[in-house]
């Protein structure tokens, strides 16, 4: 089984589609590591939050991912 | 998927008045849910309300510069959970009669809804204020990312310093 | 009779945007005149809107006190001149795209709706700003009487202190 | 000819109705001495506002009022 990823706002652009499955890893840094380098920097910046199954994710080294989660990247909302 | 609507009860004790919430992804009629909204609450003197659209155009700027379309995109998970969270903070800090929240995801021509929101209350100052806080609010902190089209072009907007200043106002 | 309307433009100068003021004599539908306003503005981001509808109950009191009915009466040479100086003074302090106020006189029943009032802003801060000023100041400065008809009896409804607290807020 | 007198919310109650025609008068007050006592001292009220054909008159000894004039009594509006 596999994780799958979200990418929200701009994020999909960089990614190039809005959502992606991937093989799973423990933790969301390992998640991250695995991915293209200006991905995995621009999905590390401080200002994005990531989400696991909708409830927000503290500590991106925890090893707590399962097969089948939904991992989602959540930059800042648009104004206006 | 169970989650996904796990946390709607979270916000503790039930109000004494439940708020209607809603997330549509195509058009709706303001006037039509506006009406519902007020006939369903006859106890309440006064009903305000904020109705937000996709202005057709962006004002100043040249003809060429007109928002042509805009996109709503939202995470569904947490969208949700978060407006009624921020519903039940309302219905704990006035005293209303009714709150109703409606927020558009997809892409919207100039003219379409994309926001309605609506207090009604025994007394008119507890409307404006639920009302307006919920704006506020609304704008700040839901998961919502916009794209306008411009000349053809799709571009996301970026986030406003302004929004925060807009949220300083009720602390 | 002339001088009945002759000082509907004492306000100076002609605002960028004019307001559309009615004093209505029977039921009016607030929903169709809201949608038809905010149709005029499509520039104006978000429109804001106090609805004030006669309350089917007075609220805490007995079965028995409940609003059977409402009269409110006016003085023509007075209503309409004061409620567009309000108007052209709200449009020369606050940025709208437009403003919308119509008030009832004559009778009403429970449910009927008394004032709209409406502002339509590119910024939603105005518009919200806006409608509640012009809510405040339209329940104090305007020429209404109101009668309530409880238990089969009309009467006068008194002058409240409340009103020019609210209206202290602006200054 | 004669001046139309209009009393406003309770007033009207108080006058027994919402309009009457009384005889020419040069001024408000000669106006008011005519009227029924009881009346006359509801009308004097400081919180009671005449106006003269939709004006707010300041000075109810002026002999302005002309026949055919209206005089409208207007007391504090309704709260709520």
């Amino acid at each position: 089984m596999a994780l799958k990823l979200v990418f929200l706002g701009p994020l999909e652009d960089l990614a190039g589609a809005p959502e992606r499955e991937v093989a799973s890893a423990p933790s969301v840094s390992q998640v991250l590591a695995r991915l293209e380098p200006d991905l995995a920097a621009a999905l590390s910046s401080a200002r994005v939050k990531c989400a696991l199954n909708g409830a927000i994710v503290h500590d991106r080294d925890a090893e707590v991912l399962k097969s089948g989660d939904e991992l989602a990247f959540l930059p800042p909302v648009s104004g206006g | 998927m169970n989650w996904r609507f796990s946390r709607l009860s979270a916000g503790g004790e039930m109000p004494r008045n439940a708020a209607d919430v809603r997330l549509f992804t195509c058009s709706f009629s303001p006037e039509a849910e506006l009406a519902r909204f007020t006939q369903a609450h006859p106890r309440a003197g006064g009903v305000v309300s904020f109705l937000g659209q996709v202005r057709s155009s962006s004002g100043v700027e040249a003809a060429g510069d007109a928002v042509e379309a805009l996109e709503l995109r939202h995470y569904e998970p947490l969208t949700l959970p978060a407006m009624h969270e921020l519903a039940e903070r309302i219905l704990g800090r006035w005293d209303l009669e009714g709150l109703l929240v409606i927020h558009r995801s997809g892409t919207m021509m100039p003219g379409d809804p994309i926001v309605l929101v609506a207090a009604a209350a025994r007394h008119r100052r507890s409307a404006f204020a639920a009302a307006d806080f919920a704006m506020d609010h609304l704008k700040s902190e839901s998961w919502f990312w916009k794209r306008e089209k411009v000349g053809g072009q799709w571009r996301w907007v970026e986030p406003r310093a302004e929004d925060y200043q807009d949220i300083a106002r009720w602390s």
